[in-house]
C-alpha cells in the first residue's frame, strides 16, 4: 500500500524522538557505559613504525605483572584464508580485516594493532604494554598515492596482483585494482568539443570524527556463549564479523546494540570486538576495550585521499560533449578504497554523451580507510564539480546555468548504463535558482560557489517486529542501531498505519537474538529499508486487528475499514456497529486469537538515488588566507521528509563535515610515516564559531519505491561542499584551490602566487 | 531476449572481454545462472560483488529481481554506503 | 604511573618543601590544563604532583596600587571578569580569553601558561608587553623576575628545583597607554596559534607613540620581544609607512618552524600582517584613554 | 598504588570516594560513581563532551584529577534536571531536534545551562563561541544554537513572569 499523496497525520511533523529524554539526561547507554560483574579492562599494543616484519613479541614480563590476566597476539586467533564478502561500502576479505584487528607477520601502518592485555584496572593495562617487547625489522613504507603506484615502491603484499588488467600482471605492486566504466566514444567527442579543460585535483584522508571512540565489552562463559555490547553501526555485523575472525558459531554471539555516538560509515566494521573476545575468552573474565582518541585516529579507517584528474570537452554553449575522469584512491593497509562507487559517481548528475572514468585502487602505509558518508563520491565530486566551475568560467557561463544544461534526468543514461528514473537533481537546480541566497548581494572580498552532488543510498535486509500492547499502544523493535534519529522515523510510519499518536509507539532497537538479521545502519537505508519493514509490519498488525474486530462484530473482515486507529463497519452493509478502538481490541486479543504482533523480514529493494546542490558564499582574508563561511543553503531531492528536522539535521550534518574536509581536516604523516596529528587539537573539525545557520531547502520527489515516498538523505550532502567552497573562495580571491585542505596557509601561497 | 551490459571492466577475466549479452532471463537468478553456465565462475563473482539494475532501477542481492524482454540491464558493481 | 603521589598544600613553604625534598620529578598543578594532558600520554611521568591552588597567594587578584596582583594559579574566566584589569589592559585579559574553550578558561591559569612553556602561549606576549614581572618562591626565598625570563625554550624555563611561581605583577597603564593581542589559527577557537602578537604602546602628543613594546609568539623558540617593531612604532603616528616597517621588523624577528600547524614562510608573513592589525587596536585604544 | 579519599558534593549529594592520584574526574565520576552521562571524547579537553560544573564554573573532567575534588561542588548532566522536571536547555533540545547520535549532547546541555546562568541573553555569535569546545559532528551546530537561544528567551519569560 502506497501513503504518497495521502493526506497524513504523523508523517511530516516533528514529534519528539523516543530516545530524546535518556539522551539529554545523560541516561543513554553508550559503548564505553557498559560495565558487568567481574569485568576487566583491555588495551591494545600498537605499532610505532609505518611498516616493518614482526621478528618476535615478548609477552612474558607483561603476563608476571600482577592483575594482568591475559595477552592476546595473533596467535591467538585463526589464521584464515582469503575469502571475500560484500561489506560496508565495498567487498572485503576477511584475512585482510582479521589482520588488521591483530597484525600477523608484519604491519602495515602506524597504529597498528600487535598485541592486546587484559588487566585488573585501566592503569594496570597501560603499564603492562610498556612490557609486551617487540623486535621489528623496519621495512621501506610508502605514504601517498602516486608514491604507492610508482614502479619502484615498497610493497605492502608480496601476494597483490592488481586486477582488473589483462593479462595478469607478472609482478605485484601496490595497485590492488583498475577499475573502467566507458559511455559513447570519447575521442570523437573532445573532437565534437569547442573546448576542453584538463586540471588535477588531490585530497588528503579526512576521519569521520564521531566523537564517542570505539568501545566494546565482551564476555564468554564456560560453555562458549558469547555476549558483545559494542558502539557500532550494525550489531549483526558485529556478531558476523566475530564468529568467522575467531571461528564461533554465529549463533553462540549474542551482539548488543549500545547507543552509538556517530559513525558516518566508520563504525561499519570491526576493530576493538574480536579482541576483546579474545582476551575474554583467554581470561575468563568479562573484558571491556575503549580506543583513545589518538587510537582512534591512528587506527580506525579514515575516508580515502585521493588524486583526481579531470578533462571537460564541451560547445559553446556549454553542452557538454565528452568527460574522463582518472580517479587514485588510497585505501590504507589493505585492498577496498571505495573508488568504485567513486567511478559510477563522479558524472551521476551530467548527461554526458561520451565518458571514461578510470578508478586505481592503491594500497599504502596507512591504516585501512573505511566508509565515510557518500564513500568515494566527495573525492569525484570534489574534482568534476571544481572543473565544471572552472569551465563554466572559460566559456563565460553562469555555473547554475551550465549545470542546467546538462543535468541528468529521467531518461537520462548514465556514465555507469543504467537509465535514471524518477531523479530529482533538475528540481534541486530549479530550487537554487528560485532561492533567495542565489542572487542576494555580496560585499567586497566575498564570493559565491555552487556546486551538486550524488549518492545511490541503498536498501537491503531489514526486520522489524510490531507489537500491540493490551491496552492499544505499541512497540516496535528492529535491528538497526538508532545513529541519528531513526528510532522516531520509524515510530512516525508505525503510528501513521496504525492511526494512533506517536508517542503511542514505542521503538526500541533489539538484539541480535531478538530480532531478525537487519543490515547495518549505513547507506542511509535505515528509514528507507527498516522504514519498509516497520511499514509493512503494522499493515499485517491492522489487518489482524480488523479481523479480530470482525470477529467482535460477527461480520466479514473485509466488511471493516481501518481509520484513525479505529475500526468501523464499511458502509451500511457491513451492520450498524459503534467504532472499535485500537484499545478496545487489544483488551479483548486473548479472546479472539491472542495477541496481535506482526514481524517482518525483508531485503528492501529501489532505494531512490538521491540529488543535491549546495550554495555557499565565503570571504577571504587575503593577508591571511582564512576563509569564513558566511551563508550556507542545501537543497536536496528527499523523496519526502518523514521527521523534517532530522531530515534538516542529516543535511546540515553532511555540509558541515564537507566544510571541514574543505577547509582544515587532513592527515599530517611526519618523515617517519607516523601520523603528527592523532587529536581533536591539529585535527581540526569545525566548531559552532566557524558556521554560520546551514539552511536547508527539501525537495520532495517522491520515490515510489517507498511506501512514505522516503529516499535515504544522509549521505548526499558532504558530496558537494568542497568543490562549493573551493568556487566560492575563487570568486572571492580569484584564486583556484585545486588541493584539500584549502587550510589559511594553502590559501594565502595561492594568493601570493597570483598576486605574482 | 533482454540485452544485458556488464557495466566496467572488473569480469573480463571470466568473460575474455565481452560485456553485452543476450540472455533468455525473466529473473535474476536466471540471468546469473545462465551467465555462469556460459562463462565459469563469473555467476559467484556477480552474486558476491555486483548489483543489477533492471530499467534504471537498482536491485541488491534479489533473485527473484522480475526482468522483462524489453528490459534495460546493467550488472554494476554493488554499492554500500557511510 | 606507580608510586604517583599528590598533595595540596595550604602554604608557600609547604609547597617549595615539597617541591625541594621530592626524589623524583615533581609537578606543579595549577589548572592542570597542559599537565593532565601530557600525564594521560605518558609524555610526563612525575612521581609528585603539587596542587597549588589552595595557597591563598595563588588565587585571585588585587588592586596593589601601581600594579595588579594576580594569583598564578588563577583559572583565565576569573581574569577575563576581573573589570578593572580589562579596563587597564584589555590585550591581557583578550589573550588569556583566547586560551583554549570557555571550559579551559575554567581551570587554565597564567602560571600554567607560562611554565608550560610553549612559545604559543597566547597570554605570555600579552603579559611581557605589559612589562610584568612574577614572583617566584622557591627554597632560598623569593624573586622577582621579568616574565620573558622565565621560558628559556620549548618546554624549558629558568626556574630551579623546588620553585615555583607564587603571582603576577602586572604594572597599572600611564595616561594613553593599552594593549592589544592577537593570534592566528585556521578555525575560529580551539587551536594553538600560529603566530601571537602583543603590542602595548604608550601615546604622546598628538597622537605620537612615544613607548611600545612588541612581542611575538609562536615564531621562535619562546615568545619574543621585538625592540626593532617597537622602535618601528616610537616617535611615530601609526601611518602606512610605519605599519610598512613595523611589519617589516616583525617579520626580520621571526625564526619560526614548519610544523603541522604552519609553515615558516606562512609564519613569517602572518607575524608581519599582526603586528600591524595589532598595533592598530592598541593605538586606537591608547588614543581612547 | 596509593588512593586517596575524597568528599565532596555531586549534584547536591554529599559523596566519598577513594581514587588513585592519576585518575581524572572523568574517570571517578564513570568508572567508581557510575555517573556515565559524561562522556569521554578525547581525554584532552578538545571535545567538551566530558564538560561538568565545579564551584559554579565550568570544566572538562578529564582535565581536572580526581583528587582535586576534594570540597568541592560538582554538577553533572546528571544534576541539570530538577526531578522529572527537565531543564529547559534539555526541553529545547528534544523540541529542536538539536541532538542525533546523542554522544555530545550531555556536554552540550551543561555548557548551555552554563552559558544562560551567566548570560541570559546571549547573541547567536555569544552562544556559538562559549560553545565552541564543544564539537559536534552529527548536526553542524545548526540546531543546537537555536535549542540554546530559545531556551535563553524561555527562561528570561519565565524570571519575567
Amino acid at each position: 500500500m502506497t501513503f504518497i499523496g495521502k493526506d497524513l497525520k504523523v508523517v511530516g511533523t516533528r514529534p519528539i524522538r523516543p530516545d530524546g529524554v535518556d539522551k539529554v539526561t545523560g541516561r543513554a547507554n553508550f559503548g564505553a557505559d557498559m560495565t558487568m560483574p567481574g569485568m576487566i579492562w583491555g588495551k591494545i599494543k600498537r605499532s610505532p613504525h609505518a611498516h616493518a616484519r614482526i621478528k618476535r613479541i615478548y609477552t612474558e614480563k607483561a603476563l608476571s605483572l600482577p592483575g594482568v590476566k591475559a595477552v592476546v597476539t595473533a596467535a591467538d586467533f585463526p589464521d584464515i584464508a582469503a575469502e571475500e564478502a560484500f561489506a560496508g561500502e565495498a567487498i572485503m576479505d576477511f584475512r585482510d580485516l582479521s589482520r588488521n584487528c591483530m597484525a600477523r607477520g608484519k604491519v602495515l601502518y602506524d597504529g597498528h594493532a600487535v598485541a592486546a592485555v587484559a588487566a585488573t584496572s585501566p592503569a594496570i593495562a597501560e603499564a603492562a604494554l610498556d612490557l609486551i617487547e617487540i623486535e621489528y625489522e623496519v621495512l621501506p613504507f610508502v605514504i601517498d598515492v602516486e608514491a604507492a603506484m610508482a614502479e619502484d615502491a615498497p610493497l605492502l603484499h608480496d601476494t597483490l596482483f592488481t586486477q582488473g588488467v589483462e593479462p595478469k600482471p607478472s609482478r605485484p605492486s601496490n595497485i590492488a585494482k583498475r577499475i573502467n566504466f566507458t559511455k559513447g566514444d570519447v575521442e570523437a567527442g573532445f573532437r565534437e568539443a569547442d573546448h576542453i579543460i584538463e586540471r588535477r585535483y588531490t585530497g588528503k584522508p579526512v576521519h569521520q570524527g564521531y566523537i564517542e571512540p570505539h568501545a566494546c565489552v565482551a564476555a564468554v562463559a564456560a560453555d562458549g556463549q558469547c555476549m558483545i555490547w559494542s558502539s557500532s553501526q550494525g550489531h549483526f555485523m558485529v556478531r558476523q564479523y566475530c564468529a568467522h575472525l575467531l571461528g564461533i558459531d554465529i549463533s553462540n554471539i549474542r551482539a548488543m546494540p549500545a547507543e552509538i555516538g556517530g559513525g558516518f560509515g566508520g563504525k561499519t566494521l570491526v576493530y576493538l570486538e574480536p579482541v576483546a573476545l579474545a582476551l575474554a575468552r583467554k581470561s575468563g573474565r568479562p573484558v571491556k576495550i575503549v580506543m583513545t582518541r589518538e587510537e582512534v585516529f591512528r587506527a580506525s579507517g579514515p575516508a580515502a585521499g585521493s588524486v583526481v584528474e579531470v578533462k571537460l570537452g564541451a560547445k559553446k554553449d556549454g553542452r557538454l560533449t565528452a568527460g574522463e575522469v582518472v580517479l587514485k584512491y588510497q585505501a590504507g593497509a589493505f585492498p577496498g578504497s571505495p573508488v568504485g562507487p567513486g567511478c559510477m559517481c563522479a558524472f551521476a548528475m551530467y548527461d554526458l554523451p561520451n565518458a571514461s572514468v578510470t578508478g586505481y585502487d592503491v594500497v599504502c602505509n596507512r591504516p585501512k580507510v573505511a566508509a565515510y558518508r557518500a564513500p568515494g563520491a566527495p573525492n569525484a565530486s570534489w574534482g568534476v564539480e571544481s572543473c565544471l566551475d572552472e569551465l563554466a568560467i572559460e566559456l563565460g557561463i553562469d555555473p547554475l546555468s551550465l549545470r542546467e544544461k546538462n543535468a541528468a534526468r529521467d531518461g537520462t543514461k548514465a556514465v555507469h548504463g543504467p537509465t535514471w528514473q524518477n531523479i530529482g537533481y533538475a528540481e534541486t537546480l530549479a530550487a537554487v535558482r528560485a532561492h533567495p541566497h542565489w542572487t542576494a548581494p555580496l560585499g567586497p572580498g566575498q564570493g559565491r560557489g555552487i556546486a551538486s552532488g550524488f549518492w545511490f543510498n541503498i536498501g537491503g535486509e531489514s526486520s522489524a517486529a510490531v507489537h500491540i500492547a493490551e491496552d492499544g499502544t505499541a512497540a516496535v523493535a528492529t535491528g538497526n542501531p538508532d545513529i541519528g534519529g531513526s528510532r522516531a522515523s520509524i515510530a512516525m510510519m508505525v503510528a501513521e498505519v496504525l492511526g494512533i499518536p506517536v508517542e503511542r509507539v514505542r521503538a526500541i532497537v533489539a538484539d541480535t537474538a531478538s530480532i531478525g538479521y537487519t543490515f547495518l545502519t549505513g547507506g542511509s537505508r535505515v528509514t528507507f529499508a527498516t522504514g519498509m519493514a516497520a511499514t509493512e509490519a503494522a499493515e499485517r498488525v491492522v489487518e489482524e486487528l480488523k479481523k479480530r474486530a470482525a470477529m467482535m462484530w460477527e461480520i466479514s473482515p473485509e466488511a471493516v475499514e481501518w481509520r484513525d486507529g479505529m475500526a468501523y463497519p464499511a458502509g451500511p452493509n457491513a451492520g450498524a456497529f459503534e467504532p472499535l478502538s485500537l484499545g478496545e481490541i487489544a483488551f479483548r486479543s486473548a479472546r479472539t486469537g491472542g495477541p496481535i504482533s506482526a514481524e517482518l523480514s525483508i531485503n528492501a529493494q529501489g532505494a531512490g538515488p538521491g540529488f543535491g546542490t549546495h550554495i555557499c558564499d565565503v570571504e577571504v582574508d587575503r593577508e591571511t588566507g582564512a576563509v569564513k563561511i558566511l551563508r550556507y543553503t542545501a537543497i536536496q531531492d528527499v523523496g519526502r521528509a518523514i521527521h523534517p528536522a532530522y531530515v534538516e539535521g542529516q543535511l546540515q550534518g553532511g555540509v558541515t563535515q564537507g566544510i571541514g574536509w574543505a577547509l582544515n581536516e587532513e592527515y599530517i604523516y611526519d618523515g617517519e610515516g607516523r601520523l603528527d596529528n592523532p587529536g581533536f587539537l591539529d585535527y581540526r573539525i569545525p566548531v559552532a564559531s566557524d558556521l554560520p545557520m546551514i539552511d536547508t531547502v527539501l525537495v520532495e520527489v517522491p520515490n515510489p519505491r517507498h511506501p512514505f515516498g522516503a529516499r535515504g538523505v544522509g549521505e548526499v550532502p558532504i558530496v558537494p561542499p568542497t568543490a562549493a567552497v573551493a568556487n566560492a573562495i575563487y570568486r572571492a580571491a580569484g584564486v583556484r584551490l585545486r588541493d584539500l585542505p584549502m587550510s589559511p596557509p594553502h590559501v594565502l601561497a595561492a594568493l601570493d602566487k597570483s598576486d605574482g | 531476449m533482454p540485452h544485458v551490459v556488464i557495466s566496467g571492466d572488473m569480469v573480463r577475466r571470466f568473460t575474455g572481454g565481452e560485456r553485452e549479452f543476450e540472455v533468455e532471463a525473466t529473473t535474476f537468478r536466471r540471468l546469473v545462472l545462465e551467465l555462469d553456465r556460459r562463462f565459469p565462475g563469473l555467476g559467484h563473482q556477480i552474486e558476491e560483488g555486483m548489483a543489477i539494475a533492471i530499467d534504471g532501477e537498482i536491485f541488491q542481492d534479489a533473485y527473484a529481481a522480475p526482468i522483462r524482454p524489453d528490459s534495460e540491464v546493467y550488472l554494476i558493481p554493488k554499492i554500500g554506503g557511510g | 604511573m606507580p608510586g604517583l603521589s599528590f598533595i595540596a598544600p595550604t602554604t608557600i613553604d609547604e609547597a617549595v618543601r615539597a617541591l625541594a625534598s621530592a626524589p623524583g620529578l615533581a609537578k606543579c598543578l595549577a589548572g592542570g590544563t597542559d599537565l593532565l594532558v601530557q600525564l594521560r600520554s605518558g609524555r610526563s611521568r612525575p612521581e609528585l604532583i603539587v596542587d597549588t591552588k589552595r595557597i591563598p597567594d595563588l588565587i585571585g587578584i588585587r588592586d596593589a596600587g601601581d600594579h595588579f596582583v594576580i594569583g598564578a594559579a588563577t583559572p583565565g574566566a576569573s581574569i577575563s571578569a576581573c573589570a578593572p584589569l580589562c579596563r587597564a589592559w584589555p590585550g591581557i585579559t583578550e589573550a588569556v580569553d583566547l586560551i583554549g574553550s570557555q571550559q579551559i578558561q575554567g581551570r587554565a591559569s597564567l602560571g600554567g601558561n607560562l611554565c608550560n612553556a610553549s612559545p604559543a602561549a597566547d597570554s605570555v606576549p600579552a603579559v611581557i608587553a605589559a612589562r610584568a614581572t612574577c614572583v617566584v618562591a622557591g627554597p632560598e626565598g623569593t624573586r622577582e623576575v621579568p616574565v620573558e625570563a622565565i621560558v628559556t625554550g620549548p618546554g624549558q624555563t629558568s626556574l630551579k628545583k623546588g620553585e615555583f611561581l607564587v603571582e603576577f605583577h602586572v604594572p597599572k597603564p600611564a595616561p594613553h597607554q593599552s594593549d592589544a593581542y592577537l593570534r592566528f589559527i585556521p578555525r575560529t577557537e580551539m587551536d594553538i596559534a600560529v603566530v601571537g602578537c602583543a603590542v602595548n604602546v604608550t601615546l604622546g602628543e598628538r597622537g605620537v607613540c612615544r613607548d611600545a613594546r612588541v612581542v611575538l609568539g609562536a615564531v621562535a623558540p619562546t615568545p619574543i620581544l621585538v625592540p626593532e617593531a617597537a622602535e618601528a612604532l616610537v616617535g611615530h603616528w601609526l601611518d602606512e609607512e610605519t605599519l610598512a616597517r613595523l611589519d617589516a621588523a616583525a617579520r626580520r624577528a621571526s625564526k619560526p618552524i614548519t610544523d603541522k600547524r604552519g609553515t615558516i614562510e606562512y609564519r613569517i608573513k602572518v607575524a608581519g600582517v599582526l603586528a600591524r592589525r595589532t598595533a592598530a587596536i592598541a593605538f586606537k585604544r591608547a588614543g581612547e584613554c | 598504588m596509593k588512593k586517596y579519599h575524597v568528599s565532596t558534593t555531586i549534584n547536591g549529594e554529599p559523596v566519598e570516594f577513594l581514587c588513585e592520584p592519576q585518575q581524572t574526574l572523568l574517570d571517578v565520576l564513570r568508572d567508581t560513581l557510575n555517573l556515565t552521562g559524561s562522556k569521554e571524547g578525547c581525554a584532552s579537553g578538545d571535545c567538551g563532551a566530558c564538560t561538568v560544573i565545579v564551584d559554579g564554573r565550568m570544566v572538562c573532567s578529564c582535565l581536572m584529577l580526581g583528587v582535586e575534588a576534594e570540597g568541592r561542588t560538582v554538577t553533572t548532566v546528571e544534576g541539570i534536571a530538577t526531578g522529572d522536571t527537565l531543564h529547559p536547555v534539555q526541553q529545547k533540545f528534544l523540541e529542536h531536534a538539536a541532538l542525533q547520535c546523542g554522544f555530545c549532547t550531555p556536554g552540550f546541555i551543561v555548557a548551555a545551562k552554563a552559558l544562560l546562568d551567566e548570560n541570559p541573553n546571549p547573541t547567536e555569535e555569544e552562544a556559538r563561541y562559549w560553545l565552541a569546545g564543544n564539537l559536534c559532528r552529527c548536526t553542524g551546530y545548526d540546531k543546537i544554537i537555536r535549542a540554546v537561544l530559545d531556551a535563553a528567551s524561555e527562561m528570561r519569560r519565565e524570571a519575567a513572569e
